[in-house]
């Protein structure tokens, strides 16, 4: 098995952590796991990805030519990146701010109103842990409890937004 | 009928700037282009960007422009200035680039009293590379190579390039503006369009010093950022003219 | 000890900081500058160790220079344009025998290039790029366990040895994270090497240089060098072989260039194409005896790279004619996916006939 | 006068504006900014100030 | 024209001034002084052009850069260390496609080394001792009147085909005087380059750049240098044959150790042994097509070099097996005389049964 | 008994220099030599010497010493130091050195504070190579570089370090001296020794720069060349001291 | 025919002129020919020297390691490079500063004394040109027209040395 | 006091001795250089001046 996701949106949108988060909870979950962040370092602005690939074998390469996955957090990485996927992966789409057409039929859409779901429980900044938390459930690639045991690794130091994220995660796991 | 008040000038390309929202790069590059502009200067201007975030200024300047190794950029001008010396030539250069890298190149050009002018950008942080500490980060500011605060003692004092470049005798005029207020950038802008004059005059090596936001290695908002400039920065690096060979007095 | 999620770039200054490094000395470069920013966290405040973000590549070599003449675990990194500026120094390094570790996270192209990931610089890092003749040692990883494993045996090399030794990483895997394990503890008391400029105290003056207006006497440290060279050869050389025993066509392949093409074989291999890797690990000194070993056996070879053909020379020069090479490159910063690979790989397995 | 694809939505305008007469529109465009929006209640003055902070180039003033 | 009585480095200013060269820039160092200052006396007066002494070979090589930014004639000279300061540089140079000639004046060692003659920047030089992919035409010069001549073909060569070209002489033609004649008068009108950025008066302004964010429009840019690389081999090959014919035995030598070389030969020829020397011109792009013709007939070869083992690789590599290569070197600035070279040929050729 | 009034310094090894007759650099090894040996430093220090008729410098100090690259003395003593900061660090240079090649190593290494001590020998030419301009050539000076005398229009301006470097925050200590009369040779002598006090004493980067007569490419028969340096030298280069942050005036 | 010529003596006795002297006279007379000045630029003091390669043929190496010809105008030089010399080669010594032993028994030794002869000709630096005139007689390399007519050229630019030398140059030759 | 065989002969020490009392010798040392000598006829006040000026350390001064 080897599965790859791709994460994108603005660069504000927490994307990078979404893609952090399900690396070291496959990493968790013994698997072999690569997680290789765009870096457009020398230019600014615009949007923000990163690729995370799984597998229980060796991993080839962590760039993704065409992933089983995408996670598309705004209107543009939803337009750029809906021609990369592979025939019949799921693309999610923040649908609280994508409004593109998609106009690929061989592919599985996934919408999540992650915005909207997370200024519902109170603080927009989480809508990443939404989406993540969708994506768990519907992707099947990792077990929730090792997403939230990632999640208290990556937030140890923050202890305070612990509570915050994991109730945006399930929030989103409960989704579907 | 209506009067335009302000407009585009006409030697920026009608791409939109690839810089951080609030970033002073955005400014500067006009002010340069609206003076390249006034002065009749974009049939006859060769310009070098450095590696920095504005690696990509050719695709803005619509005029000459060849992309410099990193901190060479006085010396690329020297060679096209001898090469060609009927043109005017000028650099832009961050402070990493120009205060750190290029520390010999620029100081022996103005030593040379090359007949070039140099934009020096400065922010006091490599902005291209993600906000590492430069020549000109300020005491105790934390950038990602001080993590804990620009110590003095193990990681040197902010380094003052217009006062030093103003002790040699081949420089002609050196300014020091800031482009954070709408005042500032007038001054700004008044002291690009006397560095190119000065060129133009063959007086020697023209610099204006131009204080300049980074919200982003900053993390600061842009408003937050353009006043911090006021707060700290010209604290440490007080504006003014430092050095000005056409006028009797070197006072601001 | 648990595995960790890391970054490249940061596996290596944790490696080196176990590896007793005392001593960093960085200038900020794409793609590389989580390093120079791991060591600013955690050596810079370090007990008895140094972090300088020197003013340049050329001072930060130098630097690098003056720590190790004093004796101390001494490291650099840069990418490519900067490590074009190290030249001179690393030069002086390998004429003053002096040991360094020096890592370049190669990006795409000449000049200011791209900050992609590329391996452009082979022939600079294994021709030595400086003048005169000299060589470093090389490695070339392929994962950040790699990466950190071979930053440890880097310092032990370079010390042993008294020669630069080169990391030659690329930009993808300083940026990629991967679980990784150290297998060393930072020691307690960090090495001094033996020999260096502590001041003369009990002992003669010593003098560290290469200057000399006698040609001879010089020729005779350059044959010094170069027999030491030949015991680095022997003893030091390292391969890795992948599914070679029965293969009729074998892709010869470093780095991240090489984790792509396994995938590739192990999807050949799926549909019955005998193919196998090669992989050298050291790239100076460059295993070719046991490429000249293979090719009594097998006579097709595809070499590939990401730059438009450098260590193609060095197969070429191993086998001397007793096989055939074919290369596929990819320069500039383009990663060429495993897929893609297994396409150059399988069209040249049918066009030689050897299915 | 604002260009809405230009603005990166700053606040710059809106800070040094003399007469208050910019704001944010709320409304997305295609970079993911919320460009700002003139209100033209006749209080600007036409001075400008507001193309000078400008870091986009994003404003241009006439006065008819 | 009467023949002069002129050192090399001399030799190679005079050449340039009279091939157009408009702007030299340098900086001292030994041993090639005599083209800085013979510039800083005859050039740097002259109208239209311009010397400058740079603070450093960073510097000088950057210059270099903006004038030929410019579209003049530009270059630069220097010695092994200060040659590799120069990597960045032409590695910039060599990616924006732009036209330079630099002379390296080789000395000993690696390091500071000595100031006599040496070949040890041969691998540099051929290879781009700077990051990336990319070639320079470099030239090896024999004698005094070779400089001269060569100084003029750089400068033709690199117009032509928008490249850095290497003259790689080396400590004794610099200094040596020999009688030298010029083929050319200094032009009326110096030559500017088309293309170049002088202003962009009725015409759209131009941008001289490497750098790009999206890795397959640098690898296009990459490939189409290389098919230039593939242009000038096909088209600017050189090499020189001495006594090959019948020879049973021949020496592959370049610059002043094949001049040495054929001192030995002639005086083996003497003595009955059918040995010939072949020496390639240019080194990059290297003549191996006539070197793989030769193979079929002839089966021994000696490479000798002045340092430890350079171009003996670009012999292998045209040979591919196809004959037997031994090797004799010398490093660090031993100029070794014809005797002690015909001794050893002539060991290998008895050792080989050839006689 | 005979009392030695001056005897040959301990850390001054027996070697003939190979400096030509009235060479500064002669002098100059002595004094520092004198000093280790006064201030018993011998067991204790590391020397830099440069490129430069310095180059074989340890073939005379009796104390630790490594060859550096041209230009980059104050880098590599950076590196001694942090890795070894219980010995006393120096670098020897030229002016093609330090004020040429090394201009940036220089500036940032005493920018940064580095506890080191720099003898920095002006003789206003590149003397090794054979004559060339420095960055401190005199204008109208002729060198080999300079045949028609340095024109400063095309060639620059004589550089002076001390006064620059004096500007910079991490600078401790910085005197002008001359090794040109017996007078002039016993203040240097006190500078140097006072420089490698301030470095014990921890309390940054300390230069005495040293105009030293180059007979040979100035020309000139030694007697001659020493007094050259109070005729034309100390105009442009006033001696002095000119950063001093143990005392609290700054006077000489 | 292949004649190698070593002069050497201290800096200022004028022994790099006397090589330059005698190459460009075997260049007006048509011979190939090198002239190598020993070039330890990088150190001061002590000797100097040049080497002459003058031929028919192509020249291989401008290097001397056994020269036919040695002139040694002061004691280092006489001591140094006596055990260069090519059996039956010829040692010019500047008798007047040599008082070396010359140990070889297969060489032949000319002593001119240089300095003596020019002292009494009123001009002690043109020991050299003494030096000059006594190996263009002995060696037969070249013709002494070529050798004045080579020194006209070298001093082109200080036309008022020129008499003096010329006349060196002849007391020289007429030692012979 | 002298050694004639450091000694350049560059009259730095007869220039600057305030008794006069160092001369040239007149004889050539290994390196080709006339050595200086010291005429001992009691004026040397020991002053050391010479051997502070001397570049190549080829003086040393005892007082006895
Ligand atoms: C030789 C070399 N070293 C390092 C770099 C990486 N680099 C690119 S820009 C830059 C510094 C940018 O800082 P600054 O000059 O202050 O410009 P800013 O981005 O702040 O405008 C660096 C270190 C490079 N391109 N080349
Ligand atoms: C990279 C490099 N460039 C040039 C040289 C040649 N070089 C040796 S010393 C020197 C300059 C000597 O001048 P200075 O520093 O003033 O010392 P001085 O000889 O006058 O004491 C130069 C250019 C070198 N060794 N290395
Ligand atoms: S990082 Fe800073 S300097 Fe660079 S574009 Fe953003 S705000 Fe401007
Ligand atoms: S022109 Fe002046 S008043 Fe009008 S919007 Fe702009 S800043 Fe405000
Ligand atoms: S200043 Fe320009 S970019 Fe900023 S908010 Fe106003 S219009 Fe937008
Ligand atoms: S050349 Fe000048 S600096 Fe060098 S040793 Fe001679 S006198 Fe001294
Ligand atoms: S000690 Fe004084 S008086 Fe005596 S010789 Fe020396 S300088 Fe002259
Ligand atoms: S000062 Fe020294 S070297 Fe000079 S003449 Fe006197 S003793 Fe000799
Ligand atoms: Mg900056
Ligand atoms: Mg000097």
């Amino acid at each position: 098995m080897l599965i790859k996701t791709l994460v994108a949106g603005f660069g504000g949108q927490g994307v990078l952590s979404m893609g952090l988060n399900l690396a070291e909870a496959a990493m968790l979950e013994g698997k072999n796991v690569t997680y290789l962040p765009a870096y457009g370092a020398e230019v600014r602005g615009g949007t923000a990805n990163c690729t995370v690939a799984i597998s229980d074998d060796e991993i080839a390469s962590p760039v993704a030519s065409s992933p089983e996955f995408v996670i598309a957090m705004n209107q543009p990485s939803a337009v750029k990146f809906q021609h990369h996927i592979q025939s019949g992966g799921l693309f999610f789409l923040n649908s609280s701010l994508v409004e593109a057409e998609i106009i690929r039929g061989d592919i599985e859409i996934v919408n999540v109103p992650a915005n909207k779901i997370a200024e519902d429980l109170g603080n927009p900044r989480t809508a990443n842990m939404v989406m993540l938390g969708a994506f768990t459930k519907k992707s099947g690639v990792v077990e929730l409890s090792n997403v939230s045991e990632a999640l208290k690794h990556i937030l140890s130091a923050k202890k305070k937004l612990l509570d915050l994220n994991e109730k945006a995660l399930l929030a989103g796991y409960n989704l579907f | 009928m209506m009067k335009p008040v302000y407009i585009r000038p006409k030697s920026l390309k009608r791409t939109p700037f690839h810089y951080c929202p609030g970033c002073g790069h955005s400014v500067a590059h006009r002010l340069v282009c609206e003076v390249i502009d006034e002065m009749g200067l974009q049939e006859l201007i060769i310009g070098i960007p450095p590696p920095g975030c504005s690696v990509f200024a050719y695709n803005y300047f619509d005029v000459d422009m060849a992309e410099s190794a990193h901190g060479r950029g006085a010396a690329v001008a020297t060679g096209i200035k001898r090469a060609y010396p009927e043109s005017v030539v000028f650099t832009y250069q961050g402070d990493g680039d120009l205060a750190g890298i290029g520390t010999a190149e620029t100081i022996h050009a103005a030593n040379r009293g090359e007949n070039i002018t140099t934009i020096f950008i400065n922010n006091a942080v490599y902005g291209m590379t993600g906000g590492q500490m430069a020549p000109t980060t300020l005491r105790g500011m934390k950038t990602t190579t001080t993590p804990y605060g620009r110590d003095h003692i193990l990681e040197g004092h902010p380094i003052k390039m217009s006062e030093i470049l103003s002790m040699l005798d081949g420089v002609a005029y050196i300014e020091r503006v800031a482009v954070n207020s709408p005042a500032n950038i007038r001054k700004a802008k008044k002291a690009i369009a006397k560095a190119f004059q000065v060129q133009l005059d063959g007086r020697g090596f023209s610099m204006v010093e131009i204080l300049s936001p980074c919200p982003t290695n900053w993390k600061m908002t842009p408003i937050k950022s353009w006043q911090w400039i006021d707060e700290e920065m010209t604290g440490i690096f007080p504006l003014g003219v430092y050095r000005d060979v056409t006028e009797k007095t070197s006072a601001d | 000890m648990a595995k960790i999620l890391m970054d490249g770039n940061s596996a290596i200054g944790e490696a080196a900081i176990r590896a007793g490094c005392q001593c960093y000395f960085g200038y900020p470069i794409t793609p590389q500058n989580e390093l120079t920013e791991y060591m600013a966290t955690h050596l810079s405040r370090r007990k008895r160790c140094a972090f300088v973000q020197a003013e340049s590549e050329v001072a930060a070599i130098n630097m690098v220079y003056g720590a190790s003449v004093a004796g101390a675990r001494a490291m650099t990194s840069s990418s490519s344009p900067g490590i074009s500026l190290k030249q001179e120094g690393i030069s002086y390094l390998a004429a003053c025998e002096l040991p360094a570790v020096i890592v370049n996270m190669q990006r795409g192209g000449p000049g200011l290039g791209s900050i992609s990931a590329a391996q452009s610089d082979y022939f600079q890092a294994t021709r030595g790029g400086g003048h005169g003749d000299y060589r470093t040692i090389v490695l070339g990883p392929s994962s950040v366990q790699e990466l950190a494993d071979m930053t440890m045996r880097a310092f032990d090399l370079a010390d042993k040895y008294k020669i630069p030794v080169i990391i030659l990483g690329d930009g993808v895997l300083g940026q990629m994270k991967e679980p990784v394990e150290f297998s060393r503890e930072a020691p307690a008391v960090l090495p001094i090497r033996e020999g260096s400029l502590r001041g003369a105290k009990g002992r003669p003056s010593r003098i560290i240089k290469t200057f000399t207006s006698n040609p001879s006497e010089l020729e005779e440290i350059n044959w010094s060098l170069f027999r030491r060279y030949t015991l680095i050869k022997k003893e030091e050389t390292t391969c890795e072989s992948f599914m070679i025993e029965d293969a009729r066509l074998v892709v010869v392949a470093f780095g991240i260039a090489a984790r792509i093409a396994k995938g590739a074989i192990k999807n050949l291999r799926s549909e019955g194409l005998k193919v196998g890797l090669f992989r050298p690990v050291t790239l100076w000194p460059f295993p070719d005896e046991p490429l000249k070993e293979m090719s009594k056996t097998i006579k097709q070879y595809l070499v590939f790279e990401m730059n438009m053909g450098q260590m193609v020379e060095d197969v070429q020069l191993a086998l001397a004619g007793r096989g055939e090479v074919a290369f596929y490159g990819r320069p500039g910063g383009v990663i060429p996916n495993p897929s893609e690979v297994a396409r150059v790989i399988s069209r040249l397995y049918y066009q030689k006939g050897l299915k | 006068m604002v260009s809405t694809e230009l603005c990166k939505e700053c606040g710059l305008c809106i800070h040094f504006c003399p007469k208050k007469v910019i704001t944010q529109s709320g409304k997305l465009n295609a970079a993911g900014y919320q460009p700002v929006e003139f209100k033209d209640n006749g209080d600007c003055t036409g001075c400008a100030i507001c193309a000078i902070v400008c870091p986009e180039v994003a404003i241009e003033v006439y006065r008819g």
